[in-house]
């Protein structure tokens, strides 16, 4: 990136170096591989106390039923006529869950949960489905080791330009009625 | 006042009305409206509204641009199809901040005020949801106007500052191969971006059709990747990360990625295709009695320009090239337009688009056949009206 | 809450905002607004508002378009710029009709609706009032912003009816040479318009940036002459009568033609000239500080495209290419950018654009010299911004 | 036009034909040779009588030093360096006045005049400069005959494509300061 790097002399070059505490506490993103995870823990009963005060009510019990997006169940079904696309059969990694749940959950008071509560929404969510012990608990070591179901049921387009659609795969049949 | 009526030529009649002259309109015979800070809609062109679903959380979802309601290839700000994961935040420019850090030689700040002093460039590109048309999956066509069914897509003037140029800034290391992007929502929306579509043609726009962006469209500062599906133009921008992998959150992994027949997804799906849609007539735009009908429509590529739009008016069986609207700019919506003499009996009007890499728009067989029904991303099929003998306008598989 | 400051990495705090973190932005902790039907501008984004003047009848006059405070080629809809002369009527399109009479075979009177369903063609053009500029020939250089000087100017994708379409339907006859276009507004106002021109590329305008036209615009309908002077772009259109001369009415002889220091005038002087003004730096956007800042502004000819546009630092002493913002469309605003580090000493900044004729925009002296300071009309003179040591900004004539 | 006025294939034809009742509806204008002026007359004194009651308000007494255009004097002054433009120093036809006093005027009631009062306000005003004398009655025939002092004042483009602006009549001096 030497030639973009040196790009200054037709800019204004007004960003300010930003510290390390301020980018702490900008950045709470966690990566696929744990990386950004805090300190803390929690279990499968302590995150089912917190689901059922704080997450219950949009995404219903045992996060199926509710009137929004479903987080449990249907593992096995991505391949079938109706697929049934959750947390538990969809989602490739967990600690993204974790980042999920901490930045965007709960819908109305994004940012309200402590770190403790996530890891133990997170055990808890996994246990439904048997993807964590029932008595689990989380930390950030334990939780990177968890294996989703569809852990390999991605294929990145990264080789194809990251165009998928269909016309760059199959020629359209011309005329076809 | 006489009237009309009054015996004209030679006649004494001394109204000003006289000599069968009748009232001129209204608008004529008193001042108009003084002149205004900034321009109100007329009544009717303000009854063009996007398209608003009932939704449980009303800051969670998408409202739709009514395209069949409009012309040429500007959406008007006001109309921008909008997609949000937890509602529109207020945003103060004064103390919002754009951080670029991670693998880069020094981490840097930005405030807004910053960004308006950099070299600036504008293009006409269109923004596309990548759940657009996803409808067309459906077994049974939807009833439903072409703005509720294709409505995530609009057209704008964006301007802005070249993210390579700030990439640039704050220096790149040799391990830097994407960029996680992150907007100030209360959704904290992230997203992982391949390095090599920040540093092509993606600016952070800080200006829409001219003015500063409108907060649905993520003032005071966005993403904008051109020719990539609207989600990854992170709005509301705070946060660029440059990382070596992506961080796989929840919009590139939940959603936004393309489950296949056999289960598998396919990941990082992130060019929209070539595609085209008649607008005109479209379901809810019956045509009036036989005779000339112009076919109209927009197609666009997330490739670059259109090359051709072909209309045909026989369910496919034979097509024609229609004109398109100049000028044909890459990655930016295209009005095409065919004249058409309906002749009264049943028609099936249909339009295919091909692009400059010669990618052809796909007949809908040929996308169930690779994609699955329950594709729901990067649906871009040739859509069907049908012209029914009454001028009704029906959506049909063809 | 434990608020920035507390130690990080190992600390036992449990609050959200442990470890060092202060609070994120407001807009990050709460749902933001809902979906709409028609989105609002920013609070800071509906502060740019056209530039009214206290006028003894708020009706008749000009509002201007604040362009140094926009960025790009389009206008939004709201804050193109006004000229009336006797306010913005209410009309009701059901009821409205253009009537085509004249030196015709068929005289023909056209519904509103009618015209929604011939073919459509679009356009990015911009339209100029006459007078726009017109400051210039001041004596003194008027310390005014530059939307307030060239205000009278705005861009946007028109879209509407070929005129030379309904005039072929009309059935022109051998005389005829000029056509009467009459506005529906209490002014009543009529212009003579070459037919040649009429024939060209005009059209019978119904929509602007996609939406249907505002009312300032002339909604329903209006003329749309692109290249000419904005008053022969009749709004609110009502009337065209085909003609083997013009009328001679008020708006050709009175008012828009051009006065010579001999005491003649000029008269259907209608095509704009070829024009550049810079923007950014201008009168009220002063500098910072010493350093880059990128040199911007927009060009535009009534004869076509801009070739070129070249920039002075120097008072004019020497000259260079700016880069122009694609597409670079005949009669449509052009922004154009070159890049500029001001060393801090006190320097004069020129645009000057040449058309695709070959045409260059005259110096204000070589202006003078052939129109004299009355004229009025038609200033398309070269405009000079000095930038004064301290960063402040004003208009001189270099 | 035989090719325009036969392009009709790709076109709706959706024109509705005009009778000549509507047409003498909707166009009140008068051309300059005095097509389309109406029946009836006006005198100077009844002129003056309309417009003290209905123009002097917004245009001063005597069609002068009101706010809004001066509508007299001027005659003479238009090749010094301070022209005024009026009705009676630059207009160069006189039923141009006519059709516009009655389709634009008063500003606050447009086509609110009786064509007798149309008659009498162009007969005053014209007689303020004595261009029509101070006791002229004005009908059709008498004010088409009138020549205004600039009626040979005007310069038509037509024969330079309506093109009149400077850069195409004098070169730029290249690089003048
Ligand atoms: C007021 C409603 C509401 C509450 C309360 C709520 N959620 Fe959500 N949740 C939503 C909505 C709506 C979405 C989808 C948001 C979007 O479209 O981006 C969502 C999405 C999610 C997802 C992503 C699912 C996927 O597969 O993409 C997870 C995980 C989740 N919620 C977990 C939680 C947890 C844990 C809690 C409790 C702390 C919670 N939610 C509380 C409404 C709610
Ligand atoms: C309420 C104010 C008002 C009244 C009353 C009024 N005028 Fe006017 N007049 C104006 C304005 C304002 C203009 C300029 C309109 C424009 O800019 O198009 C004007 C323009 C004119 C002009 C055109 C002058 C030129 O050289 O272009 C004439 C002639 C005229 N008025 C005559 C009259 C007569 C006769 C009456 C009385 C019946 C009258 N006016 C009453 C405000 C008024
Ligand atoms: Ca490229
Ligand atoms: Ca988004
Ligand atoms: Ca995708
Ligand atoms: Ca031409
Ligand atoms: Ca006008
Ligand atoms: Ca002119
Ligand atoms: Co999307
Ligand atoms: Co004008």
């Amino acid at each position: 990136y030497a030639h973009l790097n040196s790009r200054r002399v037709d800019s204004p070059q007004l960003g300010r170096p930003a510290s390390p505490d301020v980018i702490r506490r900008m950045d709470i993103s966690v990566g696929a591989d744990g990386g950004g995870l805090p300190p803390g823990a929690g279990t499968v009963a302590q995150g089912r106390a917190t689901y059922a005060a704080k997450c219950q009510m949009c995404h219903g019990e045992a996060g199926t039923g509710g009137i929004a997006d479903p987080l449990t169940g249907g593992i096995g079904s991505l391949a079938t006529a109706k697929p049934v696309k959750t947390v538990a059969s969809y989602w490739p990694y967990a600690p993204p869950l974790f980042d999920y749940i901490r930045r965007a959950m709960p819908l109305t008071a994004p940012q309200s949960l402590k770190d403790d509560e996530v890891y133990g929404l997170v055990a808890y969510l996994l246990s439904v489905d048997g993807i964590v012990a029932p008595d689990a608990r989380l930390d950030a070591g334990s939780l990177t080791r968890i294996r989703m179901p569809n852990r390999k049921g991605f294929i990145s387009l990264e080789d194809r330009d990251f165009d998928g659609n269909a016309e760059r795969i199959a020629p359209p049949v011309e005329g076809a009625r | 006042l006489l009237m009309a009526g009054a015996i004209t030529g030679g006649g004494l009649a001394t109204s000003v009305f006289a000599a069968g002259r009748s009232p001129p309109p209204a608008s004529m015979l008193q001042p108009g409206a003084a002149l205004s800070g900034y321009g109100a809609r007329s009544r009717s062109g303000a009854a063009i509204q996007r398209i608003v679903p009932e939704l449980p959380f009303p800051g969670t979802g998408s409202s739709r641009t009514p395209l069949q309601l409009l012309e040429g290839t500007i959406t008007p700000n006001g109309l921008h199809f909008e997609r949000h994961h937890n509602g529109v935040p207020q945003i103060d420019p004064a103390t919002h901040e754009l951080l670029v850090h991670g693998l880069v030689r020094q981490p840097l700040l930005f405030r807004y005020e910053d960004l308006l002093r950099y070299p600036r460039e504008s293009r006409v590109l269109f923004l596309e949801c990548s759940g657009n048309s996803g409808a067309l999956g459906a077994p049974e066509p939807v009833q439903a106007s072409a703005g509720q069914l294709n409505g995530l897509v609009s057209g704008a003037e964006w301007t802005g500052v070249r993210l390579s140029r700030l990439l640039g800034e704050a220096g790149l290391t040799g391990e830097a191969a994407w960029v996680q992007a992150e907007g100030a929502d209360a959704a904290g929306m992230v997203r992982s971006i391949p390095l090599s579509i920040c540093l092509d043609d993606a600016m952070v726009a800080l200006f829409q059709n001219g003015e500063p962006l409108r907060p649905e469209q993520g003032f005071p500062m966005r993403l904008l990747l051109p020719g990539i599906e609207g989600n990854a133009s992170v709005k509301w921008l705070r946060r660029l990360k440059v990382m070596a992998a992506p961080a796989f959150s929840r919009e590139e992994t939940s959603k936004y990625t393309d489950l296949l027949p056999d289960g598998k997804a396919e990941q990082f799906s992130l060019r929209m295709g070539v595609k085209s849609i008649i607008l005109n007539p479209s379901y809810g735009l019956d045509l009036h009695g036989a005779g000339y009908q112009e076919i109209s429509g927009l197609a666009w590529s997330g490739r670059g320009s259109i090359r051709k739009v072909e209309v045909s008016a026989d369910g496919g069986a034979t097509w024609g090239e229609a004109a398109l609207g100049g000028p044909v700019l890459p990655k930016a919506l295209t009005r095409f337009r065919m004249p058409w003499r309906w002749n009264g009996a049943p028609a099936t009007l249909m339009s295919r688009a091909t692009d400059e890499t010669g990618a052809v728009q796909p007949l809908r067989a040929a996308w169930l056949a690779q994609s699955g029904a329950s594709k729901g991303y990067h649906s871009n099929v040739v859509q069907s009206w049908r012209v029914q003998a009454d001028g009704k306008i029906a959506h049909v598989y063809a």
